[in-house]
């Protein structure tokens, strides 16, 4: 019953950070000096096209009428329509959000897939060989931007082998196996640099597990190294590793976008850098202020994930709410 | 033995990317901005030591100031981090525990805005991008790392009897602040100076790529990278002379976090 | 009555009625578990206080009240007749400056960023302290006295805490305390984190310093044996109450509560354990209530 | 009564530093020795070395016996056969040495399946039984609650059960009761002689506390920078001191017989502490 509480507090405070940053969202986009109109004309256009565009988009209106206004289209899956093409922006963003979608979680599961056990090994050998070596691999890894790491794959695997197309998407739907060919490459692209990042936080969350006085219990009282490591290491290293995975897959959200345009993917991504150069800001408010909701949910999905595994804070959380 | 490499390296490989910013202000080998298409995509030669790129500029002239952004961005992005996240952290920090936790939870927001995000909104607004708005882009988003590990630290030097012993001899917060918490908690603030500078040259090298940050006419070695991405097929060479810089520095910044987490941490000096 | 020069007969700490609760968090959901409960404590000058009980009893989040580093939830607190409970900071400069304390543990309560000079003269900086004419003007002065009265070498003001063994870091609190010369001391179980073989020095010191510089002093500790040889009264605190006080040579000689006579049995003492006595191998007696050992942290 | 226990010039280094100088030492089946000494002295690294938990970075030369068998060089898969079920230890820090993601009554049931393989129920019926053997009261609640519920001193009694369930040959102790309270260390000590009586096991009891140890133990060894300067029977140690520092020992363990004013006697007072250093 009391973790429904916490829980319940938890998505009580999530609905709040959603709304301050939206409030972000809309002010930076809305309130910052420089007019929305003459921003999406350009600074070639005549006053008279200012004007009339001003009048299409309501702009003449009090700010925090437009505030709410879009807040509720948020919410109904309808924030307002372009500024170029006049087209609702639920219909521009809807096919977008399936790719981008795929593209995230494959490239999570893959990096968690990667990071996990590699990250155990190199704790465990952190003094070995490979475990130094494994480190190092993770440090050029960690030092690599996504969309380079895109460019190298993409040279190597669709450039110079031929193996897999260089761009473009085929949806799930009409052809799976195209499907996987195209979203092999952008996977593996980020998954890497993802988790070169991941597998340190494993590495370090388990060598402090190892240090622990309860590992040394373990220890003590008869169980070899690694089963000690898997019984005792794992649970309470997850926890430390939670935490920064659910930042992570924030992070990851974001180096989707710059994957996206590696490899022209028809994703939000693609669409927020082409709502830009058009200069189309109720396109570009719409696809950031999705993806914000995005990171902020994950951080709560994980914080309830953390409440549900630590006893500790489960204990921590009766006291904090008095 | 081993554990002074990390710092030994990412020192001398972040020195040397200062040298060649610094260098880039006094003597460029030619002008990294003069187009000429009758020596474009050249290899590297006497003339010209890393080739030149598809509109015929010099590669190397171009690393040079493109070094010189690089810092700029990264040192700039950092200090506004810092500057604001620091104290932010260390003020919860020596707050009672309720309090604390409430400020923290507001500067979380800026988690869920990460740089590249906050600069697309910035470059958007504006109607472009520019060095400016990358920088104040990355350091608004670094802010809430720095506020999480100053107010962790803080919160624990808080907790120790020098202290209580201080505020029982009537030293007031503000010294205690100076006196105790912040020379506490620098060295856990100085590793994550550097890791964010790390992050935040990558952030950097995203956004001139992406074309919201620096404008293209300006050398961002991600700008470097986005004109080399068009002869993929032709010149793949091209994109390796601005990668292994951008690479380079980071895994520098990295590596110089990583020794002074190592140097700083006495439990960590034991261990390895 | 003026600060420098205390009427004799006002006591320098009076506790009325000071109670102190906690919010926690406990096995069956959320408490309020109670530090203190209504504790009257009267401590007079020149008196030599041992205050003793378990962990939990309340006897540390009593000298914090009587310090005024925590409120009281409930009741009044007087340093040389005035109230200083919720009384603000610059009100507190006559407690400020004339109470000094010193810690359990020295690896925590010695800033290890800060030299051993810096960490000694630090009171003498407060501004609280500087008002006060007896407080000694020259720095580097003051820091050699100290440093020669707890018998440490000149050139220790130097180095780092943790350059010195514990028991050098406790005497270096100690220097602390006594820099700003206090007419109060106060102690919190200073010596129960050292070894042993360390302790009998530390304390000798306490011994040393009470009597020559006259100084009221009040110490907590778990142990009866210890602050037998520093006090002259004892308060024996259970669940936040005082549950017996009085001259610690009749509370030794013969405790009147069962809980005090635990106490004192409890402490460990040097005795050969021979095959008959394998069976109560400590003294210990049996009606000790086989409750919690204690609350939970 | 023959040797459980037999260590033969042990040494051991870390890095260029030696921390233990070639000791001896003997535990007589069912005998209880303490090790005296300050921290640093080198006494719970002989206890690390024995339980074979010494970092992969420490040089162990010399030999130890335990029951006949050789644990100087013996692997990882050998040491974890003997620990828990052989040779058990209880450490000083009772906060932290619980795993505190598992509740208390798997982890001493975790104990006993490992060496015994015990059906679960068995097993179970069994934990609570040793739990209530090791003075916990309510043990069924005990065996369910994580150990950030219990006090300092229940832990203490959850690690106690922990290794003595399996009714070890040996148990080492390393200051077990220094992070007690005095009256919890009183009644945790007279639990520690009962059980120990009750299983017939040996001890090897670690302290800094001269006190403790003569509560305990039988016999007595005082350790001094990584020698053992002297041992005995700890009446005839106690009695006739053969070394100063021991003698210094003594003197400041008997606080409560110097009357109240007097100075405390210190080390010093005995010793230099460079005459008799071996």
């Amino acid at each position: 019953m009391r973790a429904l509480g916490a829980i319940a507090r938890q998505l009580l405070s999530l609905a709040g950070s959603l709304l301050i940053a939206s409030f972000i969202v809309f002010a930076l986009i809305n309130a910052l000096p420089g007019d929305v109109a003459a921003t999406i004309l350009g600074p070639n256009s005549d006053p008279a096209s200012i004007a009339a565009l001003r009048e299409r988009m309501g702009l003449d209106r009090p700010l925090l009428l437009r505030y709410v206004e879009w807040l509720g289209g948020l919410l109904t899956g309808q924030p307002g329509s372009s500024a170029l093409s006049g087209a609702p922006i639920g219909s521009i963003i809807g096919p977008k959000l399936a790719v981008t979608a795929w593209l995230a979680t494959l490239s999570m599961l893959m990096g968690v897939v990667l990071a996990v056990p590699t990250g155990l090994y190199s704790a465990v050998r952190r003094k070995r060989a490979d475990g130094v070596i494994i480190s190092g691999l993770t440090q050029v890894a960690m030092a690599v931007p996504h969309f380079l790491v895109g460019l190298v794959l993409m040279i190597v695997f669709a450039v110079t082998l031929r193996w897999l197309p260089a761009n473009g998407y085929t949806p799930l739907t009409s052809n799976p196996l195209q499907w996987l060919r195209h979203l092999v490459l952008p996977v593996a692209a980020i998954a890497v640099v993802e988790a070169a990042m991941l597998i340190r936080y494993v590495r370090s969350a388990f060598i402090d597990v190892l240090n622990e006085d309860y590992f040394r219990t373990a220890r003590a009282v008869g169980w070899r190294f690694v089963p000690a490591v898997i019984r005792h290491g794992l649970r309470n290293a997850s926890l430390e590793v939670i935490t920064v995975a659910g930042l992570q897959l924030a992070s990851l959200f974001v180096g989707s976008i710059v994957v996206e345009n590696v490899f022209l993917l028809p994703g939000l991504g693609s669409q927020l850098l082409t709502a830009v150069n058009q200069r189309d800001l109720p396109v570009v408010q719409a696809i950031v202020m999705i993806f914000v909701a995005i990171v902020l949910v994950i951080n709560t999905v994980v914080d309830i994930c953390y409440h549900l595994l630590d006893p500790r804070v489960r204990a921590q959380d009766e006291e904090t709410s008095s | 033995m081993r554990r002074s490499h990390p710092l030994v390296v990412g020192a001398v490989l972040v020195g040397l990317i200062c040298i060649l910013a610094v260098v880039s202000f006094f003597w460029t080998p030619h002008d990294p901005g003069l187009v000429d298409a009758s020596i474009a995509l050249q290899p590297p030669s006497r003339t010209y030591p890393l080739g030149t790129d598809g509109f015929g500029q010099d590669i190397f002239s171009r690393i040079l100031v493109g070094a010189r952004i690089c810092m700029l961005v990264g040192v700039m992005a950092v200090t506004i981090g810092a500057l604001l996240g620091v104290p932010i952290g260390i003020l919860a920090g020596m707050s009672r525990r309720h309090v604390g936790r409430r400020i923290m939870r507001w500067a979380d927001i800026f988690y869920a805005f990460p740089a590249l995000l906050l600069a697309i909104l910035l470059a958007a607004a504006n109607g472009t991008g520019s060095t400016m708005t990358a920088m104040i882009a990355i350091g608004i988003s670094s802010i809430p790392a720095f506020a999480r590990v100053a107010n962790t630290a803080s919160r624990s030097v808080m907790s120790r009897d020098f202290v209580a012993a201080a505020r029982s001899s009537g030293i007031g917060w503000t010294a205690i602040a100076w006196r105790h918490v912040l020379p506490n908690i620098l060295p856990v603030v100085l590793v994550q100076v550097s890791s964010a500078l790390g992050r935040a040259i990558l952030a950097e090298a995203a956004l001139s790529y992406l074309g919201v940050g620096t404008q293209p006419t300006t050398p961002t070695w991600g700008r470097m990278l986005y004109d080399a991405q068009k002869f993929v097929y032709d010149h793949p060479a091209q994109i390796a002379v601005p990668a292994v810089f951008i690479a380079i520095t980071v895994l520098g910044f990295n590596l110089l976090g990583d020794g002074l987490r190592e140097a700083l941490d006495p439990r960590l000096r034991q261990e390895a | 009555m003026t600060d420098d020069e205390p009427d004799p007969g006002v006591p320098v700490f009076e506790a009325r009625g000071v109670s102190r609760t906690f919010r926690r968090s406990g096995t069956r959901g959320r408490v309020l578990t109670t530090a203190l409960d209504g504790v009257d404590l009267t401590v007079r000058p020149g008196q030599r206080l041992g205050i003793v009980g378990e962990s939990g009893s309340g006897k540390s989040t009593l000298i914090r009240v009587l310090d005024a580093l925590l409120p009281p939830s409930s009741g009044e607190v007087l340093f040389r007749g005035r109230r200083i409970d919720n009384a603000s900071s610059r009100q507190l400069g006559d407690l400020r400056s004339s109470v000094q304390m010193v810690f359990q543990d020295p690896r925590s309560s010695l800033d290890p960023r800060m030299t051993v000079g810096d960490i000694i003269t630090e009171p003498l900086r407060s501004p609280l302290l500087r008002s006060r004419p007896d407080v000694p003007r020259n720095h580097g002065e003051r820091l050699a006295e100290v440093l020669e009265q707890v018998e440490l070498e000149a050139d220790a003001a130097g180095h780092y805490p943790h350059e010195f063994s514990g028991g050098e870091r406790q005497r270096i609190a100690i220097a602390r305390a006594i820099a700003p010369r206090p007419d109060v001391l106060i102690a919190d179980e200073a010596v129960s984190a050292l070894d042993v073989s360390v302790r009998a020095h530390v304390l000798n010191l306490f011994a040393d310093l009470v009597r020559s510089d006259r100084l009221t002093l009040i110490f907590v500790s778990h142990d009866l044996a210890v602050v037998r040889h520093v006090c002259d009264h004892v308060a024996v605190m259970r669940s936040g109450r005082i549950v017996e006080s009085g001259p610690i040579e009749q509370i030794y000689a013969s405790p009147a509560r069962e809980y005090t006579r635990n106490l004192l049995a409890s402490v460990p003492k040097l005795r050969v354990r021979t095959a008959s006595s394998r069976r109560t191998a400590t003294e210990v007696p049996d009606e000790m209530p086989p409750g919690p050992d204690d609350p939970p942290a | 009564m023959g040797a459980l226990l037999r260590i033969r010039d042990l040494r051991i280094g870390f890095g260029r530093a030696e921390a233990l100088h070639g000791i001896d030492l003997t535990v007589g089946e069912g005998a209880r020795v303490g090790i005296i000494g300050e921290s640093g002295s080198g006494k719970s690294v002989t206890a690390l070395a024995t339980m074979g938990l010494l970092p992969d970075t420490a040089r162990v030369s010399g030999s130890i016996e335990l029951g006949g068998r050789q644990l100087v060089g013996l692997s990882d898969t050998g040491f974890a056969r003997l620990r828990g079920d052989v040779v058990s230890m209880i450490f000083q820090e009772p906060m932290t040495a619980l795993d505190p993601t598992m509740r208390v009554g798997r982890q001493v049931a975790e104990v006993l399946r490992l060496h015994q393989g015990a059906p679960a129920g068995r097993a179970r019926e069994r934990v609570i039984e040793m739990l209530s053997q090791v003075g916990l009261p309510d043990p069924e609640r005990i065996s369910m609650s994580f150990p950030h519920q219990l006090s300092g001193g229940q832990r203490q009694r959850a690690l106690i059960a922990m290794a003595l369930i399996n009714q070890p040959e040996l148990v080492i102790c390393d200051e077990p009761t220094t992070a007690l309270d005095v009256t919890v260390q009183a009644r945790v000590l007279r639990l520690l002689d009962e059980q120990l009586d009750a299983a017939g096991a040996a001890c090897l009891f670690i302290s800094h506390d001269l006190a403790v140890v003569s509560q305990v133990c039988d016999e007595v060894l005082v350790m001094y920078r990584g020698t053992i300067v002297e041992s005995g029977p700890i009446a005839q140690v106690l009695e006739n001191p053969q070394h100063p520092y021991t003698a210094g020992l003594i003197a400041t363990a008997r606080i409560d017989q110097i009357e109240p004013g007097r100075p405390l006697p210190v080390i010093e007072n005995f010793w230099d502490g460079k005459e008799g250093r071996p």
